[in-house]
């Protein structure tokens, strides 16, 4: 498949910047920080997203979806990346959505994929249990219990945690936290009695939560998947996630560059523009470089994920890890090519700094796909 | 028994009996710091005495003359105070701009008049001293500053903005960098004041920064009246008072990433956080290489800090060595930071209560300053390349 | 059956009949391939059959016209020829500058008969040419060029030295870019001539590089009777022909590096020369630490050369994005040969017999001059600056 | 102790700098090179610099050496690497004699102390046996025969093993390799039978051999130190020629520095001087803070030698690292830095640019020492 986008994929790409421009700029992320917001997004705005089909963007047609595939769900977050807007779209649109698509009964994706695409059900992934991502490191606990399982335990940097209605919690049936085997994923209603959702500020501003699990219980039903052997989809779950979030972090390298050229282009000091002295010509260039790179990795990734590619796992690492590294590079180079005007909360450079590292560790950080990548690579 | 072992038992004595029990828990940060002023609020009795006690002898500026306040101690009996203070976990009783940068500039520049009427004070705590150099649209180019003092006879009238003015809105007294000439080319032109921070027409308005803290104010002079008794060696030669701070200040923040080499490595927290695998190393061997290659670096910056230092005493004047400092110490102080971020993890980057407020987060988002004020990191090159190396100009 | 079907199985069968035995062992390097010109020696007569047999089908230029002695193949056919000829590890039958560089200059900028008098013979691979670019002391700068062409009625003469002349020894004809109006400014006043490299007054020096070997050479002229029948495109206007060929060389020079992430990784080559821990990682975590950065980085690249290539096939003029391609892939070229010998150790570092003759070190050596030639890595970033972001001038 | 030179150690680098600009500059490595000097070094040079007490610069003085300690070697080998001086300085002057300084016997001692300070017997390290230096890797098995032992195995990248008099050589009497115990140094004469030594041309023009030992016979006299218990001893070998080594790097990088600011500050482009271009005049300054830092650390890794200081072994590993990266980028960006020019055999830059690759791997690069720091500091 050639590495480009089709007409229509060009199209969302047009039609999501011009909304996100409109309706969800920077200056509503800050709004939602400044005001305190609960909910830490703006449901009116979800549901608009949802009408423009973006809430079931990999949500299959009979479920009232839009099924743009991987790399339609990547370009709408690469805008959504631009402009740092805060929305349920990964937890809910593409981490859910893949799983209840790849693992869901017949019974729970009726239940849940129309109310998905609608945007009216918002979902959340509780996976990491400490500070660090792990694919594997599922600890907590999940006991039978007659028909069906008692959890115990704790989950952390839940994105949209305290928001969700629903909950797809990675619980350890058997085995040990890093081995595959043993690993259940359950679908769990978040007004479960033994459920503790705390929400964490970020230093984002985005939405994440700690969720303890006191003894909740579960029917059977609330398997998604099948018991023990729930690590391939989850993996499935996190490879979209990580993917969607690469995108997201393209997106949001270039706009971070994109402002700071303008701004040192236009800066005048010692007489002249700063953009004209070479020093930053060239590490303008070397960045631009980078972003370059990391966007066609990105699309490359996603497009393998729609294949169903033998080295789409290794894509999607490979893109995790550099959009971690390129989205770092690209603020860290903002803040200190704005000078002071870039410390201050006043400009937007530092948002995208603030975001570029919340995103970065977000399921898995650079070294922890690059450990992953060396292993694949037999190393 | 030698004078410095005496010096040095008297002054052990001296500190037990006169250090009160809540300034020895060995806070230096800059959070713990009294800033002493007008309008200091004392955290606690023991810092009021502290201050009090340590200002009466001088000793919050040892090596000031006694003449202006300080302690008039030598260097050797300075270097022993410090030592009998960190033995016992002593806070520094006082941080001031006055102490830093204000002491230095009028110690080899003021006029008699000027070191008996402000040193004393700042010895003693009374008045904190802030620095006006920065102005908007400025940035590096620091000589192209607006701000203006026009003659009026006896005064001068101060009219224009500065910015990064390191809490103006705390501060009592202003240093500050005005042009004289508007005439006369950048670096020409420009005079070095004191003015009193009440004066009529100074206000002030703190900047928010990324990290969520206000260090630093936007400062508006609106027609301030200074006399002509302020101003610090002579009209239109402030250049050469603001160039020496400049160099002491660099000094200054590249010796403060010296301790860096001590202390907890940042192996050991990510150890702490992270575990390690059957081989006894790190459980991560991406985040390892980079911990080891920045370790390599401050530990191997600590050699610099230390030859420049003994160089120093050596007598050797150091110049743009400054610069190197400044330079490499900020940029190696924000890979510190990115990293202690990554061993942390999600864990950092929580602002809640029970992560002492995002304290790890914010201090990474602090160190992104580092590398631009004071001169930014491109300045600093820029300086090595022109006066160490002597390169062409363009 | 489709026409390309068609072509495919005629190809086929006609490479299994006429490609020799010798020339299937799918050795593409430099040292293995066949220059041509009137000074070639062939290593076997299959190297001479493959030539002659390729030769007169024009595939050596499949896709340039058929009245120019190429191939006449559409992109499709060419694209399948590649293919057939790779599934049996066919070599390419003829290297030349006069393959890769003058024919495109040509075809765009040539008039009829120049077309027509050179292009077959390099399709033949009857004569080898050599490019005339570079100057002493120009260096990046290669619009500052001295070589000068007087104009003598039906000639011009030309006098003057060139630089970094690939196998000027070797080659039979230069393409030369000369000055000839030496009041135009710069970019203005060049020509692009061809001429025979055996006229009165070439003479060619080797020039011996770090790794030994002499692959380029220093040229003088000394008074060399060009006919202006030899002039491409118009007097004056030679930078446009050369402009459009550097593009053209530092997308090839680039698309070299393609081929980096195919083959065996660096990682493989490392754990059969360090072997790995009981944890099957490589057993230096620090090295692996750095091959994975850069197998990365290179796994990264090759998306985008991806990328620039699928948006040419759609018809997307790529310009300075050439130079993003020959910056990124040149350095990245140098940092691989950097762990290869690191993997190696003093293994590959002995220029003994039993190691090829240190034939890693040479090709390290090598890499080195990737970010110099065809435009330094420094005046790519410039292009890139100036051309896609559109920065100001200083 | 201060981290500056004594009067003496700045009289010694000053009497070392002239005389090896006079009597070693590169051009005679050049010459050495060249001529297919088999012997690799002068030894008509040596014997000037024994006369000068540089052979003897660790030997006592009642062996007839100068006992300027090792920051005094260092000096002159930060000189030497200044010029690329090739002698058997390194090997002889330093390596040998630690070892027989902290390891050898009365008789030992008085054997060759006071030889090797005449500059009359020249002495090889044999200690690594594949491409990648290890301290323990030691696998080359020394048997007991009788009242002496029987040496199988293989050694490489012995610098200067093919000129010299006297090999130590590590071998393991029990044990396997990778273990510090079983470790046992020999002193082996050169003549022995069974020993082949096969000269191998490294790519910077510098001495160095593979030995191969069939059946070599040695007395017990032969062992340097202790049986089974060389490890220690062997470590504090290796650590002198690691600081000695970093210095020698220290002064190349600073020398490839110096040699290039000249060109880039001379030569014009586009009608200026290329080092008034404002990105070379940054990583100029990048550079030279760089080298810098090496010069002080290296200073402070050979004081901690001569104190004795608990650290020096950290201390060691921190400089050869750093010194290994120094060294390397201060003649990568040199060769970059002098364009085409820097690609050619005339200039000087590729010399050092070798150099350093090889210096780099010799007694461990940085990967090794990396690797032992973060051993050392616990992780």
């Amino acid at each position: 498949m050639p590495l480009v986008l089709t007409e229509d994929q060009e199209m969302l790409r047009e039609s999501a910047a011009g909304f996100l421009k409109d309706e969800a700029p920077v200056s509503a992320l800050r709004e939602l920080r400044d005001s305190g917001s609960e909910d830490g997004f703006s449901r009116e705005l979800w549901a608009k997203m949802a009408a423009m089909g973006w809430a079931g963007i990999l949500v299959p047609e009979e479920y009232g979806g839009a099924d743009f595939g991987m790399v339609g769900a990547g370009v709408v977050a690469e805008e959504m990346g631009k402009q740092l807007t805060a929305t349920p779209y990964l937890s809910s649109a593409i981490m859910a959505a893949t799983a209840l698509n790849a693992l869901g009964s017949q019974a729970q994706k009726e239940q849940h994929l129309t109310k998905i695409a609608a945007g009216e059900e918002l979902f959340a992934i509780a996976h990491d249990e400490r500070g660090k991502h792990s694919t594997l490191g599922v600890a907590l606990k999940a006991e039978r219990m007659g028909n069906g399982f008692r959890l115990n335990g704790a989950k952390t940097f839940v994105a949209d945690g305290h928001v969700a209605d629903q909950i797809i919690v990675s619980a350890r049936t058997s085995g040990e936290p890093g081995e595959a085997n043993g690993i259940t994923l359950f679908l769990v209603d978040s007004g479960t009695d033994g459920l503790k959702i705390e929400k964490t500020a970020m230093v984002d501003s985005r939405n994440a939560a700690r969720i303890d699990f006191n003894n909740a219980e579960v029917t059977a039903d609330a398997v998604l998947g099948e018991i023990d052997l729930g690590a391939d989809g989850l993996e499935k779950i996190l490879n979209a996630g990580r993917a969607g979030l690469a995108a997201e972090m393209a997106g949001s390298a270039a706009q971070a560059f994109g402002m700071t050229l303008s701004y040192i282009n236009e800066r005048k000091q010692f007489g002249v523009a700063v953009g004209s002295f070479q020093t930053l010509q060239h590490r303008s260039a070397h960045l631009y470089t980078e972003i370059e790179i990391c966007k066609a990795l990105t699309l490359k990734a996603l497009q393998s994920l729609d294949e169903g590619a033998e080295d789409a796992a290794k894509l999607v690492a490979l893109a995790k890890a550099k959009a971690t590294k390129v989205s770092l590079l690209a603020a860290q180079e903002g803040v200190q090519m704005h000078g002071g005007m870039g410390m201050t909360d006043e400009f937007d450079i530092g948002l995208y700094l603030k975001r570029a590292k919340v995103a970065g560790e977000l399921l898995g950080d650079s070294s922890y796909h690059g450990n992953r990548l060396a292993e694949m690579l037999g190393y | 028994m030698s004078d410095l072992q005496q010096f040095r038992a008297e002054t052990r004595q001296w500190l037990e009996e006169n250090c009160p029990a809540d300034m020895r828990d060995g806070k230096l940060s800059e959070d713990t710091s009294c800033w002493g002023g007008r309008k200091w609020e004392f955290t606690s009795e023991g810092q009021r005495l502290w201050l009090e006690r340590m200002g009466a002898r001088g000793w919050t500026v040892p090596t000031w003359p006694s003449e202006y306040g300080g302690g008039g101690l030598s260097k050797e009996e300075a270097a022993v105070l410090k030592q009998e203070m960190k033995a016992i976990g002593a806070r520094k009783p006082h941080d001031n701009f006055g102490i830093t940068m204000l002491g230095p500039a009028l110690l080899k520049f003021g006029s008699e008049a000027q070191k008996k009427e402000h040193l004393p004070k700042v010895a003693r705590g009374e008045i904190r001293w802030c620095q006006g150099y920065s102005e908007p649209n400025a940035g590096s180019d620091l000589a192209s500053l607006r701000t203006k003092a026009e003659d009026a006879g006896d005064h001068y009238v101060v009219t224009g903005q500065k910015i990064w003015t390191s809490y103006a809105d705390k501060a009592d007294w202003i240093f500050c960098l005005v042009r004289t000439d508007s005439e006369a080319p950048k670096h020409k032109g420009i005079s070095f004041v004191l003015f009193d921070m009440e004066s009529e027409g100074v206000s002030t308005k703190p900047i928010k920064l990324i990290s969520g803290s206000s260090p630093f104010c936007e400062t508006f002079f609106d027609g301030v009246s200074v006399p002509k008794a302020n101003l610090v060696y002579e009209e239109n030669k402030g250049w050469d008072v603001a160039k020496y701070l400049l160099t002491h200040e660099r000094e200054m923040i590249g010796s403060l990433f010296g301790g860096m080499s001590e202390g907890r490595s940042l192996g050991e927290l990510a150890v702490k956080a992270i575990g390690t695998n059957p081989l006894g190393q790190l459980d991560d061997p991406l985040l390892r290489a980079k911990l080891i290659e920045t370790e390599i670096d401050s530990l191997a910056f600590g050699a610099l800090l230390q030859s420049v230092s003994d160089r120093a005493k050596g007598g050797e004047s150091l110049g743009a060595v400054s610069s190197v400092l400044k330079y490499y110490g900020t940029e190696l102080n924000k890979r510190r930071h990115e990293l202690k971020m990554e061993i942390g993890g999600s864990d950092e980057m929580e602002m809640t209560d029970n992560n002492n407020d995002g304290q790890a987060a914010r201090d990474w988002l602090r160190t992104k300053g580092n590398s631009i004020e004071g001169g930014t990191s491109e300045v600093q090159l820029q300086i090595i390349a022109k006066h160490i190396l002597q390169m062409p100009n363009a």
